[in-house]
């Protein structure tokens, strides 16, 4: 186990090397940042010397050096629009998207499997297949549609939810939250069903698909056989078993739902993190975007060790050589 | 008369990987030190519990695993030292029949195409002719070239062990190597099996290496028997003399297995204790002693050798 | 059971499937119209010469305003949306296929080679493929072309199958995997076969019909994905048609009442995405693995 | 299950429902801007888009004012301009930094040395141009440039002091996102991405502005601007997108403030031997073959003024005898078939997608009209971040694009746009498709050093009528319309600059 985990940590320090390099490549082919650092009216001499001011007429391997040198002291460089640390800016805009995020989460999570249980109970009933019909729009609308169309009805035409930003926000010390005021809530419903309305229907797919399967098994008929209440045979045998799977694909699914988290606050002009990342490509922000993605990389790797090294606990079966 | 195929010490050891870096911890070892000889028409059975290393063996001699040491000569040639293409070449000499004819047989090609598969490796019978073999084939063993448009899963075990038969007999082989090829099959069916393999052994002079993990498979078609236990050979001898005379305790265990003939048959039914050690880790000197009756104190300190105790019946046991 | 007999339950079970039949009309409807475009298009919403802004804002035909050959109205540059819309299906189709062709057979590839030779070819690809995987296609594609920049249909097609070819190719693998320990491989093997007839002739139609399942789900996240990204302005160029493109110009319209706009490439797309999802979900039952063994083993 | 699924929906309706809409604090400006700051330092952006917020926190030596723009003294009350190289400016006595510290020479040589430093400045290029600042006492000072820059005090609107004790003491990057200045309005809060709040500085020494609490929120998408204003969420926003000009003029509650904006949008041909461009008899049938009215009517909804050239009228150089070429795709074709392209010829047409009011589909309409006539210009629109370098670069060969001068001069727009390329010395840097006219640079040239007014309006006059008329430099297209839209309910005077700059101070309630 020691061993398994001191390899998934290794490949993870190999992995972010990689992110990293690609992202210093990144730098040479998106256009050279320093025309517009120098202003309109700057002459090519004037350019050279922001360049020279910014490090970027070294060449290639120093530059590389340097940027892994600072990203080990945690310095992801300077932000060429907003001439600030790019990490302070990614970090200011974290809470935001958290918030939006863990909020779609828990009510994919929530909805997705408490559905999923219901329609597999009878899976003929009128109301199950309405929410079955009602999945495979899940699957089948993008995010981005999904967005525009809860703002169409809701915003446009009924009118009683706004369709943009964050509304009222209280800070609680370094963090900002849009949860402890009413006006913060409302902005928050619009945008966290869009980005939960594709991970609600995967996830009541995946467990309606696990509980047909888990219900055909002999303990689960045993379980009946001996009389346990209904209750007790869903909750306790049979969905225990569902639930490892789905859980597994819910914390392995955490790209799509970073990149989901992009679409729906460009929507929704919600001032996260995916926001910033939209806006720095329209600007060539390089740091910034560099830094997003490593921090995304840096996010995603650490959460997936997690889920593998859980997983690997949970279930003995599996052997790591 | 010449020998068709020699084994001479033969070692197959798998390394173990772990840690970090995947470094060697140890090795399994699976054939350790097998020699034997086989003349042309001849039947060699090789007998032992499951994880003995019997099957290792049968496909090691065509490299399908390769070895750690020893030598293979088939016709004088050194099978380990062969060529791509003398490696090529062998793979039309000798043949295998499997173990499991459900999944033996490639369940996307109709019969036709898995029997002309092996002719198109080598450009065996060309053209028409192919068809003509592929037919032929199907009677010998038994079925009708009318069903070579079937796909396996349209045969019942019994005939797709003849598929397989037909497969291994294709390219025209001098030596076909059988990996316990009945014991997927119902009793009833093991006997016509067995039966057809005689025939043809019959009919096209050839030899065989028989793998089973009892003796009542191979007693009728094999000439000479090697009863293996933990990759080792413990007692080799003809058929008539193993049965007769059995020396090795652990052989006298798996003959006393056999389901009784007839009744009235005196032969006290040896039962054997504990399981078989793991190949990782063998037991010091004889591989067997943890689980014989007849233990003695050098059994736990150096392996016996084999001994000729006359006629060429070979043990190794310190009993004789 | 034969496998004639596969086949015919195969047919009967799809025939007695309404949804996969619907499922599996819509998406032939819209393929036909992405081939018969230029006949059956009342305009060449692309074609320079033709579009006007003379005929801009159009509504549908049946409210009042509405012009005859437009049947769906008009967008800002004068063109026609029926049109525009098929011409748009036709890139999600070009996309959605180019890219299950090109990161199919490459994941494919991959997987049979990584599956079947093992040792640092597997280790590599499928460290790449978790990587790529976890990272999601979605945001993979969106930060290539977003620093990139979408130049071209083939640019977009290029940069989702950048990570998209890792769906292929673990399946792939995952299959190969469980097929090369079949005694099946190794009497082809002992017969002398050499890898290429292993793999092309053995390991490949065994190990396929997973894949089956992949191409179809695959297919629809890619044209969902194509339209995401277009309407983020990182997709196709403004020159070529988009549904994606479309919702995103038809956003600036919703508060100005021109809902045609939006609406019917809205829709366009969720049915082109839901006909195949539909398909899809009838073939993944059709070949989960468990039923095929069961079929198999009569 | 169901239970929960219940109240889950029961608490979604009780959250909606509970919500009544938001309320305007009576004395507070809430405003919808299109474009958010990139930074609190003064120095660090020379777009409108920036300087416009500065504007309310930091004063120049001279600000502009009304709706002509004219410039008027605020840090300095009056300024010298003694030889060519010498601009003497006599300080604001008794004016205060939002920090108590006093206004003095000091803070004005600390802000114009600062111009010049790479790290923080975009204006570098006016840092540099400077030779020397001298302190004469506490309140005069004395600057020198290195050449002759007529247009040197028309541009110190735009360049903001600092105070040089704080700024120097603080960290940078506090200095990137608290802004101390002399402003009407203090910075109270930025959370980027949301909004920007300030409160007004009560001993202004204009007078405190009347309204005491502005808060700004930056919006890009128009159509989420709109809904804002319509929801009564904003009092005004800036950029109303033209498609729902409509829709808000018929809306009662709601009031439309639009003026003739300064940019002006115009296509760039060039010259390059070889080309089909080089003749000018093609240049022409380009311009006529443009229907520039239909533009304006159907792209711009009517929000646009037809343009003959590429400077405004209060721009030195504007020349009211030039005019458009007629609409004429007939001509246009004929005249194609005399410079022997009777089957037209490829080109692409390249602009920026994200920067000028519909500018891709613009361009797209021009792609078009080109067709009609047998030119195939394919079309390449892109974000501005990426279109602008590959402008500087000089490798384009016809594109879209648009320009104002804050110094209400045109010999520094021309020397960027029209002169031939000359990297060295800047000149030519925007002129992207690298054309070149040896008479038009000399003429150019000639007006480097010419500070009087009345001969420089006539040699700039002659040059414009040069490269409008005589060479065909550049199609002009518009001029681009601002508009504005304010609650009416509110009682909101304003008066939108010609700038574009939101100045609060000048926003007052009935």
């Amino acid at each position: 186990m020691v061993t398994y985990i001191a390899r998934r940590l290794m490949q993870a320090v190999v992995v972010l090397l990689a992110v990293s390099t690609i992202c210093f490549v990144i730098f040479r082919y998106m256009g050279d940042p320093v025309i517009t650092m120098a202003g309109r009216y700057a002459t090519l001499q004037e350019i050279e010397e922001v360049r020279r001011a910014f490090g970027l007429d070294q060449p290639m391997y120093v530059q590389y050096g340097r940027f892994i040198w600072n990203v080990l002291h945690g310095n992801f460089g300077k932000s060429y629009v907003t001439r600030v640390p790019a990490l302070g800016l990614i970090l200011e805009r974290f809470p935001a998207t958290f918030e939006l995020a863990s909020v779609a989460v828990v009510m994919a999570f929530c909805l997705g499997v408490g559905l999923g249980v219901l329609v597999s109970l009878k899976p003929y009933a009128f109301r199950n297949r309405l929410i079955m019909a009602g999945s495979l729009g899940g699957i089948s609308i993008p995010t981005f549609l999904m967005g525009i169309l809860l703002i169409m009805v809701f915003s446009v035409y009924l009118g009683i939810l706004p369709p943009f930003g964050r509304g009222e926000t209280v800070r609680v010390g370094f963090w900002r939250t849009g949860l402890l005021t009413i006006d913060g809530l409302k902005h928050l419903i619009l945008p966290a069903a869009t980005l939960a309305m594709y991970q609600l229907a995967v996830l009541l797919r995946l467990t309606r698909a696990g509980m047909r399967e888990v219900m055909t098994e002999e303990y689960i008929k045993t379980a009946w056989a001996k009389g346990l209440s209904p209750r007790k045979v869903i909750f306790k045998h049979a969905l225990r078993n569902v639930l490892i799977p789905v859980i597994t694909i819910t914390g392995l699914q955490f790209g799509e739902l970073i990149a989901f988290a992009i679409i729906t606050e460009t929507i929704f002009q919600w001032p996260g993190m995916g926001n910033l990342l939209l806006s720095s490509f329209y600007e060539n922000d390089q740091p910034v975007i560099v830094t997003y993605i490593m921090m995304a990389a840096l996010i995603i790797i650490t959460l997936n060790m997690i889920v593998d090294i859980l997983y690997a606990l949970i279930n003995p079966k599996i052997r790591y050589g | 008369m010449e020998d068709l195929l020699t084994v001479d010490n033969l070692k197959v050891h798998f390394p173990i990987k772990k840690g970090l870096f995947s470094r060697t911890a140890g090795f399994v070892y699976a054939v350790d030190g097998v020699s034997f000889a086989l003349k042309k028409g001849e039947s060699l059975g090789i007998v032992g519990e499951s994880g003995c290393g019997k099957t290792t063996t049968g496909f090691a001699v065509l490299r399908l695993i390769e070895p750690t040491s020893g030598r293979v000569v088939f016709r004088g040639k050194d099978i380990f030292r062969m060529t791509k293409s003398q490696l090529q070449a062998l793979k039309k000499d000798v043949q295998i029949i499997f173990q499991d004819p459900y999944s033996s047989l490639n369940p996307r090609m109709v019969v036709n195409q898995i029997l002309r598969d092996p002719m198109e490796i080598h450009g065996a019978y060309p053209g028409r002719e192919r068809g003509e073999r592929i037919a032929y084939l199907m009677e010998k063993v038994g079925l009708t070239p009318e069903q070579g448009r079937r796909y396996p899963h349209e045969f019942s075990g019994g005939q797709r062990q003849r598929i397989g038969i037909a497969r291994a007999l294709a390219l025209n082989p001098e030596l076909i190597i059988g990996d316990e090829p009945v014991s997927a099959l119902d009793v009833s069916i093991q006997a016509q099996i067995i039966n057809l393999l005689i025939d043809l052994q019959q009919e096209f002079d050839l030899s065989y290496i028989l793998i089973a993990h009892d003796l009542a498979v191979v007693e009728h078609i094999c000439n000479h028997i090697i009863v293996m236990y933990l990759g080792k050979i413990v007692e080799t001898a003809s058929y008539k003399a193993l049965y007769s005379d059995p020396k090795h305790p652990y052989t006298r265990a798996l003959l006393s297995a056999i389901p009784v003939a007839q009744p009235g048959d005196d032969r006290k039914r040896i039962i054997l204790q504990g399981d078989v050690p793991s190949p990782i880790n063998p037991p010091a000197g004889c591989a067997f002693h943890p689980r014989c009756a007849f233990r003695m104190s050098q059994c736990d300190q150096q392996a016996p050798v084999l001994k000729n105790v006359g006629d060429n019946h070979h043990v190794a046991c310190y009993l004789y | 059971m034969a496998e004639h007999r596969i086949k015919s339950r195969m047919l009967y079970s799809y025939l007695h499937d309404p949804s996969a039949v619907a499922g599996s009309i819509i998406l032939l409807l819209f393929i036909l119209a992405a081939l018969l475009a230029p006949w059956i298009t009342p305009q060449d919403p692309y074609d320079l010469e033709k579009v006007s802004l003379e005929h801009f804002l159009i509504p549908p035909v049946w409210m009042e305003g509405g012009v005859s050959p437009y049947l769906l109205g008009t967008d800002d540059q004068g063109r026609g949306i029926l049109s525009t819309i098929i011409y748009g299906c036709r890139t999600s189709l070009i996309v959605g296929f180019g890219v299950v062709l090109i990161a199919g057979s490459f994941g494919i590839l991959i997987g049979l080679l990584a599956g079947y030779y093992g040792g640092w070819l597997d280790v590599v690809t499928m460290r790449l493929a978790d990587t790529f995987f976890s990272f999601s296609t979605t945001l993979m594609a969106f930060l290539f072309l977003g620093i990139f920049g979408g130049a071209s249909i083939f640019v977009v097609i290029i940069a989702i199958c950048l990570p998209d070819w890792v769906r292929y190719a673990r399946t792939m693998r995952g299959s190969v995997l469980e097929i090369k320990e079949e005694a099946y491989i190794l009497a082809a093997r002992a017969t002398g076969a050499k890898d290429f007839r292993l793999l092309v002739r053995h390991l490949l139609p065994n190990a396929i019909p997973p894949i089956f399942v992949v191409v179809a789900v695959d297919l629809a996240v890619v044209i969902m994905l194509e339209a995401t990204l277009s309407f983020l302005g990182v997709g196709v160029p403004l020159t070529e048609p988009s549904l994606g493109m479309m919702i995103s110009i038809g956003k600036n319209y919703i508060y100005a009442g021109m809902w045609w706009m939006i609406v019917f490439p809205g829709a366009a797309l969720v049915l082109l995405v839901v006909g195949i999802n539909l398909f899809a979900d009838w073939l993944r039952e059709e070949l989960n693995p468990k039923i095929e063994r069961k079929l198999s083993s009569f | 299950m169901k239970k929960l699924f219940l109240s889950l929906f029961a608490i979604s309706l009780v959250t909606v429902f509970a919500m009544a809409g938001p309320v305007l604090a009576a004395s507070a400006l809430v405003v919808a801007q299109d474009t958010p700051p990139r930074m609190m330092n003064p120095h660090g952006d020379d777009s409108d888009a920036g300087l416009q917020y500065m504007a309310n926190f930091f004063d120049g030596l001279l600000q502009r004012k009304g709706s002509g723009g004219t410039l008027e003294p605020a840090l300095a009350v009056r300024w010298e301009h003694p030889d060519l190289l010498t601009w003497k400016f006599y300080l604001r006595k008794g004016v205060k930094f939002h920090n108590g510290n006093s206004f003095t020479a000091a803070d004005v040589k600390f802000t114009f040395e600062r111009l010049g430093d790479p790290e923080v400045s975009e204006f570098i290029n006016t840092g540099k141009s400077i030779d020397s600042i001298d302190i004469i006492d506490d309140y005069t000072v004395a600057i020198k440039t290195k050449t002759p820059i007529p247009w040197f005090a028309n541009n110190m609107h735009q360049i903001f002091i600092m105070d040089k004790e704080s700024t120097e003491s603080r960290d940078s990057g506090d200095v990137m996102v608290k802004p101390i200045g002399t402003g009407a309005y203090k910075l109270t809060e930025w959370v980027k991405g949301s909004y920007i709040r300030m409160e007004a500085n009560e001993d202004y020494w204009e007078g405190a502005p009347p309204i005491k609490k502005v808060e700004i929120r930056p919006i890009r998408e128009s159509s989420t601007r709109f809904a804002a204003l319509v929801s009564g969420q904003v009092d005004i926003v800036t950029g109303v997108p033209v498609e729902l000009y409509d829709k808000i003029l018929k809306n009662p509650k709601l009031h439309v403030v639009s003026r003739p904006a300064r940019r002006s949008i115009f296509l760039a041909l060039g010259n390059k031997p070889g080309t089909p461009m080089a003749d000018i008899r093609v240049r022409k049938a380009m311009y006529m073959a443009i229907n520039e009215n239909e533009i304006i009517e159907k792209i711009m909804r009517g929000h646009a003024a037809p343009a003959a050239q590429v400077p405004d009228p209060p721009t030195i150089g504007y020349n009211a005898g030039i005019k458009r070429l007629p609409y004429d795709p007939q001509a246009a074709k004929k005249l194609l078939k005399q410079a022997g392209y009777a089957n037209g010829f490829d080109i692409t047409l390249t602009g920026p997608n994200d920067r000028y009011v519909q500018d891709a589909k613009i361009a797209e309409a021009v792609a078009r009209y080109l067709a009609k006539v047998g030119i195939n210009a394919k079309l390449d629109v892109k974000p501005k971040s990426i279109f602008f370098p590959e402008v500087t670069s000089g490798k384009l060969e016809f594109y879209l694009i648009g320009w104002f001068d804050g110094t209400f001069d045109m010999g520094r727009t021309y020397f960027k746009l029209a002169h031939s390329r000359d990297e060295k010395i800047g000149f030519g840097k925007f002129n992207g498709t690298a054309y070149n006219n040896a008479a038009l640079d000399k003429l150019l040239e000639s007006t480097a050093d010419m500070v009087d007014v009345q001969q420089r309006k006539k040699t700039l006059q002659q040059l414009n009528k040069m490269a409008m008329v005589d060479q065909i430099v550049w199609i002009p297209l518009h001029y681009q319309e601002d508009l504005y839209a304010t609650q009416k309910g509110r009682g909101i005077q304003f008066q939108p600059r010609p700038d574009r700059w939101m100045v609060y101070k000048e926003i007052g309630f009935k």
